[in-house]
């Protein structure tokens, strides 16, 4: 009878699981499905303490509060920049437990059960990689661990090796504690020669796969024990995992394969044109930039040469637009040499409708940065380069410019890191509050007005 | 038919028939005559005209052979004695203005079709010369105005300072006005607008013009879209409302006119002098005595550093498209009048009842008898 | 050959489930807007926590003497409620920004 | 320091400080001094300058008195003499043009800064007159352009036929060429541009012009963005090339300098017959000797129906905004050139060596030495 | 081995149904969709041919090839508009076909064995319902057969009868066949009671609904043989029938219920509004007007005054280069009186960029009409009035107008069913080729771009 | 009560199938734009003519002589014939207008 109402309990959380996931696709639903999924959990953990014979339940409540207690922690405490990292933490967690478990089952498992065997090897194997992976990615967005080339024919010879120990340790007939563990440290290194040479800025992606991994993980284990819940959400988390990793590449404008297996992402990312001597450049995409200025309580646009370039004065204004739509104050500063005549920034926005009122001179506008959440830079460099503050040596020198970076954050839309008008290096580009947001002004403003609009 | 274009008075640039429209009436069996010279101030050579059919010949053979003769401005007495009885007349007369011309044509036998009369119906849009004249003039207004402006239409912000927008009044939400606030908001000015009929609000808006509103005019409805005489106490709160805008602009296009009557003073001479030194003023109801106090007609006045350009002839100025769009609507208008070459005076037809003012030695429109 | 079709055939009613799943855990995501990437992301870690069900299982099997086995299954469930707990409570952070959904003017 | 200011002679109507600037200037230590009726001709009037400090004086106490005097146009050598040796004046004052008149002003032993003269690198672009006026030329340009123009800028489909959008070709897409393009794109015109720099290509589409390209002109980057005479053979293909822009257009602007040179004539008589009668040439280049045969320099010729526009003085027609602009040009060199109220000369300063053209009895202005 | 290969079969087809399905949901792939699943219903049925002992061959061949005859030939000769009928009809036959089975079943099955005998109810019961309900719908749909009031209180006594029935049969313990041949009779009047008084302008929610319940005897059909092509197959067209008819209702703005069980749905649908005297003006939503534009191969935009007051201009210019972006000429239709002075149309295109190449005079885009896929009228009223074509006493008669029901389609875009200037009814709104969006101009074509730019 | 978990329990798997694909239908259609509608009705209820696969079974071992059996049976094939092959004709041709996919530029 007990066992009975476990199976239904599992149903019941897999249901919910389901509908859990399925609301969390949604912005207006995703709250209320992380609670359900929540539930589904509770559910599920619940019925696992039914389960007859279970010994050692004050050891089991003492892990759990205290793994509650640490999770709970964290979450907290995280600033919000850093989620990424505890997500990618918590991932390498669950990883970790599927290969202890792993581990701890050898122990019982007949040797000749050479199904389950394998079940646990998969369990043992895929488990460590996404547990250093995990680390290895969270130290990667954390800045602490730098890229290393490591030769990707090493790391697949690392995940050979471990697959073949594996196909030993099932067919040798014999209990292999060592090799066992031997397995475990080869998967671990294996998971840190995997992500190591991706490059910072494909990390996203790459905790996506790793928790489909961790997903997997739990289905093995499920298998294990046949044990439907495990089973069935892992299924569902490695499917939804996969799916969920592959639109995050598309979302980058990647592939994955072009993500994992060409070393150096971050190198490669460079190729697009991001540093500049040993400077970097850091990067942001649509969505985040998106985010950033749709909860913005003031955006000022700093319009430059390049919208006029990309004829992009209809969609900034559509940009204006949809953010006012949401509740956002935007501004557009206006610098008097702007451009590569004089008016040429008000001719645009003119033509575009613009209210007149919302354009602010230079000196104005230079008091209201430190008000600012976001400036958008649009096109523009020399007149906004603070070379013409710091630098003597440099041609605009003198020349009063838009002090951009007194604001909270700066996005910088241009096509690459060419120079402007007075062919110049820019330090803003560097700046640690600027975040660069390459493409054609006119694509990049029409894609942000659909993502803000998305939101 | 035989049908006689003249050239027109040394002050006017257009002429009645565009040589597109010469050809299609030719085609349809007619003959036409063009007095020597009659486009060439709309650049329209003679060759153009004979290239298409028309015989070139002089003004006395115009007006001798023609049964249809066509001067955008009056004829004189005597040509119109010359041509005699019987003959028909196409050209602006303003009937309702000129009344005692209109009893002479009517006693000189002539046949006389005023381009102004036209019902505004919508029938007889592509006929209607006050709205295509409008159009230009309009348009022309504020180019005007922004030449003589000593300052920008658009914001400008350089390196040798910001400058602000030029702001502008429209009053007057017609066809002319409507097109003038069009014609500012391009070039870049701020462009306030003001009617006392307040349907036109949504037009203006639609413009992208700012609506000053004054409340309690009004309107009437069988006006046909035209403005009524307001009461005095309107026209205090309308002139207090307005001064505030008025002192502020930098241009002030006016084109306020009553139907048959002189057209409304809304910019006295004390408003004048409260402008800003070195605005203008363009008025396009000079000829009606003008919107502005001291408007002259077809004049360039400056009262106090603002200057007042009175306006009534700007189609002129524009004489090649100015012509091509009277011409047309003339044009339209012989597709009804003749039947293939044949005249066919139908005066069931409510747009030849409207147009046609003198027929058979009597005044036959109906606003005159 | 015939051992795979054999296999299918006896384990069929798994490989519906299977793959039903499967189908399900890719529709359900399939139109998840860009935004919604890092929470679903950090979400669905948490989901993948349920192993903790096996490390509890684990544990809760162990005999009280097998002290290595209780090490591991304590750091297994450990790790595990560490996994699930801030994966949701993570999550649920994350999600806070669309809860102050700004006034629509 | 005396500052004066000097009204100016006749035709021009601006003036070079403006109230605003004065008000700044003399809040610095300085005393300025204005002569009677200096800036009415840009709606300036004397109690606006008198209310921020200013004393308004006779022509010949400010002569006198003032150390720096101020006057756009040049001061004539009596007055020059006037002032005596050792006092500073600025204005415009064309030094690579009038040779002899600097060697003559050097030997007065006059200090002369020339606005025209200010370097044009990116620090002095707030100094930059010729950036600042050819602004306002090249607006103005397009207005009277339009204004003298037979047709409408726009397209417009109306009841009365439909008008083609006119077509406009700028030549020179300078500072001035390209406020012309914008202004004219604003009127509704479709417009096609020319230069010889094959990098404002870009900048011609970014305001939403068409380039016309002719491949293989000379650039020189020494030149600091200026243009250099080109070879016979690529005048003979952009000729050719430019013909045929020029005759399908109904208005043409011209804005094609080399400094220091004739203005390269780039409108034939040939040319000009085969254009559309009722064509407007504007000639921004016209002090130069013009970009168009015809060109009369402030006047407006009609050569076969076209009519040309000589117009080197457009500023002086918006005198207004005009003076807004120049004065602030100059107060911003002043800005380098005082320190506190005392004149402080630095030939150290790149903007100052390229501004100053005489001192201390000597030409320092390096093209000229 | 047979019958494992059966089974494999079995799960290849149900994953042809499920990727089928899936695809059929996407304009581009729906053909593609429709072919997988027919792929997957020949396997399907390829492999029962397999079933060991399988009789009457040549019975099954030759029935099979009849229906495949007159399948094919009705398919073929069928009208476009006549669509809907027949797939009712079709469908009433699957609905026979299980009750069909059901019978013969019944005459096989030991009495004792009421799990199954209740699943064969099942299978009776809505198979039945199914095929009259199908046979009523489609004749509704023909209008061959008009709209009965019939007391909804007597249609559930029916079902009533035939459940109470039902249970006797199953728990008499004895074969009662001709209580069998009862039920199904009754079930069929059940069907028609049902069908009957729901309003024509319903049927495709009923049809739907019906479609549905086929899958549920598909599902209990393939219980009855533990047939797991029939079950999972069944089930989803069950399921995805359900929720389409869901969405059929949403998409026309009823409830489900409410179409069911509101007699005379057909008066009831006329009361959005949209109608004025006995004309009704058909309403079209976002979703398929964009995807009407979306595969054109010209579209012609008739601008009017509704344009400038929303100020829409820009919009319009968005759309004109979403459509184009997907191949689509867009060309407008400019009438020389439309809006309130002449060259309003040209200010507002101008002011938007729109080229002056696409602005097209009356009589030149009077004479492209014909090939133009779709006409966008938006805020245009009198100049698209045929009243000033045909009515002699109309204010307008004699103007020129632009004839866009000579295009193939025509969609409204306008706020109500409100005059223009002319203060005239237009009889282009109540033009069978005409529909009608609602809306302000700005809003709609706003939200029309959005949805061109996710086709 | 307890019958009911039992039942359940003993048929979990079906559960989980019956569940998983009642998931799968709705999800996998939950986007369908309107146009598709009636394609898609249509396309579905071709697939309801599975039945055919009964239709085959049941007189596939129906006995040559049981006449009625045969009748009904030939009755059920030939029927079912009709759904699935006029289903299919049917969504096909009505899917004909999304052929002509224009070329993207
Ligand atoms: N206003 C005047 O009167 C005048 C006259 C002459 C010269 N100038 C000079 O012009 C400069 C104006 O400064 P600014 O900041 O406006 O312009 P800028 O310094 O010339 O920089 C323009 C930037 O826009 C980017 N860009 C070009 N096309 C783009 C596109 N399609 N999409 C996105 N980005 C694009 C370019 O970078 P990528 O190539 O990497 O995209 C470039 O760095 C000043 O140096 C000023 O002195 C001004
Ligand atoms: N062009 C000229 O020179 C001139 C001058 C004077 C008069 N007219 C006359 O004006 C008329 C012009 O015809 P038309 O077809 O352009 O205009 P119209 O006949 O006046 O119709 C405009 C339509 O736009 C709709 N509309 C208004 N605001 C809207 C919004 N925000 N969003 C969507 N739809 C909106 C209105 O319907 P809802 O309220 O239902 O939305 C209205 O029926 C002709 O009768 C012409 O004779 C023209
Ligand atoms: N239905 C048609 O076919 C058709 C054709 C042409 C014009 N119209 C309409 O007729 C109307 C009149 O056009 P119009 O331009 O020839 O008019 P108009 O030239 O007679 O007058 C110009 C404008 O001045 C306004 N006005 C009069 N007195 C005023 C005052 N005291 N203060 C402020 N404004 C005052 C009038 O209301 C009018 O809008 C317009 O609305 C136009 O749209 C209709
Ligand atoms: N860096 C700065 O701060 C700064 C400041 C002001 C101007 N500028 C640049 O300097 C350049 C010159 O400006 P300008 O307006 O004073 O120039 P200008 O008045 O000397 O000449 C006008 C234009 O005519 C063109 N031209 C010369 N010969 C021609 C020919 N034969 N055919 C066609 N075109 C011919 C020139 O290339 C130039 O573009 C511009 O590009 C401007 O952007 C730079």
């Amino acid at each position: 009878m007990i066992s009975q109402i476990i199976d239904i309990c599992y149903l019941i959380a897999v249901v919910l699981f389901i509908v859990g996931i399925k609301l969390m696709s949604h912005p207006d639903s995703a709250r209320k499905g992380n609670s359900i999924a929540l539930i589904g959990m509770l559910v599920a953990i619940a019925a696992t303490f039914l389960t007859p014979g279970l010994n050692n339940i004050l050891l089991i409540l003492v892990a759990m509060a205290i793994g509650t207690g640490g999770g709970l922690y964290y979450a907290k405490s995280v600033k919000m920049t850093a989620m990424p990292q505890l997500v990618s933490f918590f991932n390498g967690m669950g990883g970790a437990a599927a290969a202890l478990i792993g581990l701890v089952e050898y122990g019982d498992l007949p040797v000749n059960e050479i199904g389950k065997g394998a079940v646990l090897m998969a369990s043992l194997i895929i488990g460590s990689i996404s547990f250093s992976g995990s680390l290895i990615a969270m130290g990667k967005l954390e800045g602490v661990i730098k890229d290393i080339r490591i030769n990707k024919i090493l790391a697949f010879v690392l995940l050979a090796i471990a697959l073949v120990m594996a196909f030993y340790v099932l067919t040798s007939g014999e209990p292999q504690p060592i090799l066992v563990y031997g397995i475990v440290l080869v998967s671990l290194v294996y998971g840190l020669a995997f992500v190591y040479p991706i490059g910072g800025a494909d990390m996203p992606v790459v905790i996506s796969l790793l928790n489909a991994l961790t997903g997997v993980t739990a289905a093995t284990t499920g298998l294990l024990y046949n044990n439907k819940v495990m089973l069935m959400g892992g299924i569902l988390v490695g499917s939804a995992g996969l799916l969920l990793t592959l639109l995050m590449a598309k979302a980058m404008n990647r592939s994955v394969a072009n993500i994992l297996f060409t070393s150096f992402g971050g190198a490669s990312a460079g190729a697009s044109g991001a540093d500049t001597g040993d400077q970097v450049a850091k990067e942001i995409n649509l969505y985040d930039s998106s985010i950033l200025l749709s909860y913005a309580k003031r955006v000022v646009v700093v319009p430059g040469y390049g919208l006029a370039v990309a004829q992009a004065q209809h969609a900034v204004h559509d940009l204006e637009k949809a953010l006012e739509e949401k509740g956002v104050e935007v501004l557009y500063g206006i610098h008097p040499v702007a451009g590569r005549m004089p008016g040429h920034m008000n001719v645009l926005l003119a033509e575009s409708d613009v209210s007149y009122e919302k354009l602010i001179e230079m000196d104005d506008i230079n008091e209201k940065f430190p008000s600012t959440d976001v400036v958008m830079v649009i096109g523009a460099n020399d007149v906004v380069n603070p070379a013409a503050n710091d630098d003597p040596s440099s041609p605009i020198y003198g020349m009063p410019i838009l002090e951009v970076n007194r604001a909270t954050n700066v996005i910088v839309i241009k096509r690459g890191m060419a120079s402007g008008y007075a062919g110049i290096e820019n330090a803003l580009f560097f700046d640690a509050k600027t975040r660069m947001l390459f493409g054609d002004a006119k694509k990049v403003l029409t894609g942000l007005v659909t993502e803000v609009k998305n939101m | 038919m035989i049908l006689g274009v003249l050239k027109e008075p040394t002050t006017e640039k257009r002429v009645s028939l565009h040589p597109e429209a010469v050809k299609a009436l030719i085609s349809a069996g007619n003959q036409v005559l063009i007095e020597t010279g009659a486009g060439l101030k709309a650049f329209l050579a003679d060759d153009l005209y004979s290239a298409v059919g028309a015989k070139i010949v002089s003004r006395i053979e115009v007006i001798n052979q023609a049964e249809m003769i066509f001067q955008i401005n009056p004829l004189p007495t005597n040509e119109r004695a010359a041509a005699g009885a019987g003959k028909v007349i196409i050209g602006v007369y303003q009937p309702l203005v000129e009344r005692e011309l209109m009893a002479e044509i009517a006693s000189q036998g002539l046949t006389l079709l005023s381009m102004d009369a036209i019902p505004r119906i919508t029938r007889a849009q592509s006929m209607d010369v006050l709205s295509s004249m409008s159009t230009v003039s309009g348009y022309k207004a504020v180019l005007l105005a922004a030449a003589s402006l000593p300052r920008f239409f658009p914001m400008l912000m350089t390196a040798a300072g910001t400058i602000a927008p030029a702001k502008v009044l429209v009053i007057g939400a017609g066809v002319a006005g409507l097109q003038a606030i069009a014609t500012a908001k391009r070039l870049g000015g701020v462009v306030e607008a003001f009617d006392t009929r307040a349907s036109v609000k949504e037009q203006v808006e639609s413009l992208g013009g700012k609506f000053v509103e004054v409340p309690g005019a009004v309107e009437d409805k069988a006006a046909g879209g035209y403005a009524v005489e307001q009461s005095e106490e309107y026209k205090k709160k309308q002139s207090e409302m307005l001064e505030k805008s008025i002192i502020k602009s930098d241009v002030v296009i006016t084109t306020a006119l009553i139907p048959g009557r002189k057209a409304p003073i809304l910019i006295t001479n004390e408003m004048l002098v409260k402008m800003k030194p070195g605005a203008v003023v363009v008025d396009l109801a000079s000829v009606n005595g003008g919107n502005c106090e001291g408007t002259v007609d077809n004049e360039t006045v400056t009262i106090e550093g603002v200057t007042i350009i009175g306006s009534s002839a700007l189609p002129a100025t524009m004489p090649e498209d100015a012509t091509k769009m009277y011409s047309k609507n003339v044009h339209n208008l012989l597709k009804l009048l003749l039947n293939g070459d044949k005249l066919n005076l139908n005066f069931e037809d409510a747009i030849i009842q409207g147009t046609c003012i003198t027929h058979g030695g009597e005044i036959v429109y109906a606003p005159l008898k | 050959m015939e051992q795979i079709i054999q296999y299918i055939s006896v384990n069929q009613q798994e490989f519906y489930v299977f793959i039903l799943a499967v189908f399900v855990g890719i529709e359900v995501i399939s139109k998840v807007p860009t935004v919604l990437h890092t929470p679903l992301m950090s979400g669905s870690n948490a989901l993948s926590g349920v192993v903790i069900v096996g490390s509890i299982l684990v544990l809760g099997k162990t005999s009280p003497e097998n002290y290595l086995a209780l090490g591991l299954g304590f750091l297994a469930v450990l790790l595990a409620t560490l996994n699930v707990v801030g994966g949701f409570a993570v999550t649920n952070r994350m999600l806070e920004m669309f809860k102050k959904k700004p006034a629509k003017k």
